[in-house]
């Protein structure tokens, strides 16, 4: 494994590159938000990316994946990020198919895989109202009743859950182990309310009232709390490589905006000013992808420890997080008045941004996440 | 009791017999009366206070009578703003045309225009906007390229204005055209006034990142306007524009001494979505915030600290430009904190999942990107503090 | 009370403007380092400074103070620190002769105070030998004996204690209330060491070896706590405005320096990048200045509550402290080569503004401090 | 088995039994060994390896064997230094000339020169010294004013050169000197060398503020330079100068591949002095230096990913400003959070109030300030990110 693209990550770059500017550029994202979709997406561009086998990066051929690993993602969510590109690829396939292929059993596998990979069935997964992100939190209650499980929990915020064919939903049981269980979007009890968010995309308030489920909703058996917070990880990461690409876009106008724009009978871009504090943009963006690329590499790396996967993780979700927040600043101060303008794209990748650096662990938790790791593997090794 | 004693008590008794009660304190935006072709009242005391200050030729109390207004002497006017002030009154109405055309056509003004404009400005009856920025032409204002050629004893307009503050709710608008040569770019600048009804003129409102805004962008398509409507000079508009720039830096002031903030305070805030940080990540995100709450606390200090130095006659006109670098650069920065300190609860755009005071302050988050460029950029007050107060040679 | 200056402070502005730039520039501050002289000051100046009535500003006119209030040392240390002057005016007025005034016995103060005042007697303040400074931590233990006090304790850092008459020692009783005792210079069991800080001053380790003390040799009765706190806060007050005229004479060294050093056929000070920066570091010397004149403002207001006062106080230090932090590291970039050669006076500045920062407390501590007082007042009013 | 894996296989052999196991591995810096008229070995160890690879040529292997080198070939000299990385060996010796005025005079040197310097060079008897930086020409480079006149058939120099680095234990100097007008300024500089034990040569250790150092300021004084030790064209050395410093770079790396820097870990002392951070203040100031760790733990990840995409043919040139701009930036940033971090122990100057690791850390707090000054400073840096990476248009 290695920080720079090997030739299937290549190849996904190309096509990701390719497809998406032509069929789902930032205007039509305005579009998408303009017109206020409830799913928050194009399904026809959805359609085309599944596929490509996007759905199948990851996953085992067995089941119809292409099993590239999970560095395959890297190119992928970079260019949904530089084209702000709204896909349930993450919520259905990086978080639900990835915790059903690591917790299921064969069977329940072998059932929801292939139509996940292949997209005749969307899922989302629900775990957390806190208005802080903590993995091992869950606002689920899970208690048993007879065969079946009463699952009972209130707002949480789940992503594309508008329009999903169920929920993935961990939960707590009484015992105190992390369990799955899907729940169809149908279940009685289950109440799912659109949120509007900076980033017009599908966010959803789920609650679960006293929802029954048969014994069988139950995805795999044991403790999936280690499962769950593995897949949190691969969120984070794939969440990282698109900050990283919205913010390279950002960079790039900007730097373009600055060769372009003339005032005092000069371009912009000849002040020295800008020149320096352009050139510290870079630095952040260079950083920022060097960080996201570890990140996938520890999460490709069956022998990489769990401490060290996490820290690898928080330091890719935290420096790509930062990089959106220095850089979008930048950006928009540096466009001067039409950069807040609604008209200009700038404006929807600093909301996008902005909801993308909270997601999965802001900056803080990433942060002290680092620190806690390092100073378990530096205990280790002293 | 001299004169402007007796003056005074006159003033103090008048205001406190006729400024309703309801006119009196912080006024929030959307309670401003402003003056025009149609004003809207959106009550009886807001009429009331309005007319009568009206009526006394106090909307500018300076003015000499013959133009509308009070005929007062410097130091009346002082008098009377100063009781204003301690009773505070609210102003009876906003006027661009007032705070910054006026003064203007009082000094450069001929008698035919201080006539036919002071008058209905000095009553309230015409709404002013202002048309000086253009799409290309943001710090650097001298180079507007909105054309007006000269055809016969009218003027013909091209182009368009930017960031035009109720450009779709104004009747007339004072603006900066080109009418002579590109360069030297500052001499072929005019100001001109015009009716916004004017055949050509398409104001068109701009929507920001942030949502629905009051700027608009000013479309002008072969707009006629009358010679008579040229203020000062052919080509010598850069000087008034200079003077009228001038009023809107103590207009601005005034402006953001009557009108409520919207205000988001940091403490508060941070205590209630913080009140005991037990995480580590939560501890070290109060404290930087509060690192932020120390330095504009400071700034806070320095902006009493100039009024002590200015009361004690000391020249503090060189730190105009830091405070208003350093007020926008902290508005920004305390968002963004702010934001962290909310965590999810600050992505909301609308609906009932978020408080209206969550959705107003991430909604002032974005506006607060905007403070940092209009009304010249943290650039431009970064130039002229290395310049002009520090004496840091121009570049070659 | 305001934030410019009064009159009788205008007056001590001048004089000292004045007084120091003539009889103790920093070409002396080199030479007393080069010639190591322990007592780390020149006793001629220091003998000027107490003539001038340095000795008295805050002090009541009754033992030969000139009672002009605590705010009076707003200019002194702040041309203190514009000369690098050393000089026990901290240690044995600010901090000594105040806390004999607010705690002694009448009889003690008329016997301690004119000679501190006048300068015959010199006195050092030992509280703490943390590596961290808290006011609340004492390092020394008392148990009495007898008619008198043993006082037992290691390593406490004493600024001026080399070559003072007598310490002034704060200690904890065996009931938990702060004393404060008085050990002249040979007492047995009290050993002092010099000590090598980065500002080439009088600083020292002192221990004291179970030293013997007679009832005597305690100053005033009852817990002194509150009083040794608010004595720390006046020496943290003034070592604010010291950083703060050390930290103006960096900038204003910086900006002759960048319009004076010429580099590609430009004086470096037109480049506009530089000019920003150099921008940016007047408004941190600005908002510092008024951080600190407020905290003196605190400290001269008999109504300031503690809450109040200590929330003040740690904003000037803050403040100075951070100014002085941003603005050296700027001061030495923009010099260039020069920068960094002990022959420049800039590294001087570097070096004691490095130990201001720390001493009474460094940023960290400030901010965590202002934040708890401005918690506590926020609770009083909502 | 081909040639070139013969010769890995016979540099092998002979590295393993002629490089002592105790001259493998990472070099303090009072071990490094400097050629010279005088050589300071600490060891038989020393002796033994630096005679063994003068005697094969292999201080500098690429050189023609007449000049004393190896007359390897390219592909050669890469196998032996890649095998002599492997076995982790030192260098023999330090030496300036060999590392960067050598390559210059083998393409610009006349054929008396190459034979009369290059030899003694490679045997590592003369230690050599860079006369480049003035007083008043740091990152302008071209604007030096020593000056050297020609007279008869000598040059004769005066003025003064500065950051030269032992300057005071060196044998020759390899310097710019003004030849020609002073504009257009890069065209009247030559390159010439010097023995400094020539009259008028007075080298002076510069004291910093961390205390002593390397670096010397060196004074001419009616320097006599015979015409013969010109280097190439009189008033054309700015070309020669440039492609020098293209070598210090490169020289610049290697150093620091070999050499055991001052390294203080950032997470070490962090542990070691807040192990459990109980405070509020402990616990942020914690944080601040985590994310800094973070910063750097990006930073040597970067140095990874550019050293892959290299291997991978990818161009990586652009990034060289990026990496010497960050790198001693962030060491400023660390040193300073970890004084923080120490709080009074970091205050220390010199005693044994202190421990040697608190003073060294402390002293190289110091340095670090030089770091962003030296060898291009990060100002520099930026203009040429800014410039030649991102292609932002020059100033006017």
């Amino acid at each position: 494994m290695s920080l720079v693209y090997n030739e299937e990550q290549q190849q996904l770059d190309d096509s990701a590159r390719e497809f998406l500017a032509a069929r789902s550029p930032v205007s039509e994202q305005r579009r998408i938000r303009d017109q206020q979709l409830p799913q928050g997406f194009d399904t026809a561009v959805w359609q085309q990316m599944l596929e490509f086998g996007w759905g199948g990066i990851a996953l085992p051929e067995a089941y119809g994946g292409l099993e590239f690993g999970f560095q395959g993602f890297a190119p992928v969510f970079e260019h949904l990020g530089r084209n702000l590109t709204p896909a349930p690829l993450l919520s259905s396939v990086v978080l639900c198919a990835s915790l059903i292929n690591d917790v299921a059993t064969e069977a329940q596998r072998a059932e929801l895989l292939p139509a996940l990979i292949e997209g005749q069935q969307r899922f989302a997964l629900a775990t957390q109202g806190k208005d802080r992100f903590h993995p091992e939190h869950l606002d689920v209650e899970v208690s048993e009743q007879g065969d079946g499980f009463v699952l009972g929990g209130e707002d949480l915020w789940v992503p594309d859950a508008q329009g999903a064919d169920a929920l993935l939903v961990a939960g707590r049981m009484s015992c105190g182990e992390t369990a799955l269980f899907l729940v169809p979007k149908d279940t009685h009890g289950l109440e799912i309310e659109s949120m509007s968010l900076l980033d017009s995309r599908n966010h959803a308030r789920v609650s679960l009232h006293a929802v029954q489920l048969p014994a069988a909703a139950r995805i795999g058996t044991g403790d999936a709390q280690a499962q769950l917070e593995r897949a949190l990880d691969c969120g984070a990461v794939c969440v990282a490589a698109e900050l990283l690409g919205a913010t390279a876009v950002m960079f790039e106008m900007t730097i373009e905006y600055l060769k372009t724009r003339t005032q005092f009978g000069a371009a912009i871009g000849s002040f020295q000013a800008l020149q320096h504090r352009a050139a510290w943009m870079m630095v952040d963006l260079e950083l920022a992808r060097s960080a996201v690329m570890a990140g996938f590499e520890a999460l490709n790396d069956a022998n990489c420890s769990v401490e060290n996967r996490q820290q690898m993780v928080s330091l890719a979700k935290w420096k790509a997080g930062e990089a959106a927040h220095k850089i979008s600043r930048e950006a928009v101060q540096m466009h001067g008045g039409i950069g807040v303008t609604d008209e200009y794209d700038l404006g929807l990748y600093l909301k996008r941004s902005r909801v993308a650096q909270v997601l999965f662990g802001d900056s803080d938790f990433h942060c002290e996440r680092y620190g806690r790791m390092a100073q378990q593997l530096f205990a280790e090794t002293h | 009791m001299n004169d402007i004693e007796e003056f005074r008590h006159n003033v103090r008794e008048w205001l406190e017999e006729n400024c309703p009660k309801s006119m009196r304190g912080l006024m929030p935006a959307d309670e401003m009366v402003w003056g025009g072709r149609t004003i809207d009242f959106k009550n009886d005391d807001q009429r009331l206070w309005f007319e009568r200050m009206r009526d006394k030729g106090w909307f500018c109390p300076s003015w000499p009578v013959e133009y509308g207004g009070g005929g007062l002497s410097a130091e009346q006017t002082t008098v009377l703003e100063t009781e204003m002030r301690k009773l505070r009154c609210r102003p009876p109405q906003i006027n661009l045309g007032i705070w910054m055309l006026g003064p203007v056509l009082l000094e450069f003004g001929t008698e035919d225009q201080k006539r036919e404009l002071l008058p209905p400005m000095a009553r309230g009856e015409i709404r002013w906007c202002q048309g000086f920025s253009e799409p290309n032409a943001g710090s650097d204002l001298a180079s507007l390229q909105t054309a007006a050629r000269v055809d016969g004893d009218h003027l013909v307009v091209n182009g368009t204005k930017i960031w035009t503050s109720y450009g779709d709710q104004s009747d007339w608008m004072y603006a900066l055209v080109r009418t002579g040569p590109k360069e030297p770019k500052h001499a072929g600048i005019s100001l001109i006034v015009l009716d916004m009804k004017s055949p050509g003129v398409t104001p068109t409102p701009i929507d920001l990142i942030s949502g629905k805004s009051s700027f608009c962008q000013v479309f002008f398509d072969d707009v006629r306007v009358p010679m008579s409507q040229l203020i000062g000079e052919m080509n010598e508009g850069w000087a008034l524009a200079k003077a009228l720039l001038g009023h809107e830096r103590r207009a601005m002031s005034k402006f953001s001494e009557i009108s409520l903030p919207t205000h988001f305070s940091l403490l508060e805030t941070l205590f209630d979505y913080l009140p005991e940080p037990q995480e580590h990540s939560d501890i070290a995100l109060f404290q930087r915030a509060m690192a932020l709450r120390m330095d504009e606390h400071a700034f806070e200090l320095t902006q009493r600290r100039l009024n002590e130095a200015a009361r004690a006659r000391q020249d503090i006109t060189s730190m105009a430009s830091i405070q208003k670098l350093v007020h926008s650069e902290q508005e920004k920065n305390k968002f963004e904190v702010l934001l962290d300190v909310m965590g999810r609860r600050a992505l909301g755009w609308e609906g009932s999942a978020f408080s209206d005071e969550q959705l107003a302050l991430t909604n002032t988050w974005l506006n607060a990107f905007s403070q940092a460029i209009a009304g010249g950029t943290s650039e431009v007050q970064l130039n002229v503090i290395s310049k002009r107060v520090l004496g840091l040679p121009e570049g070659k």
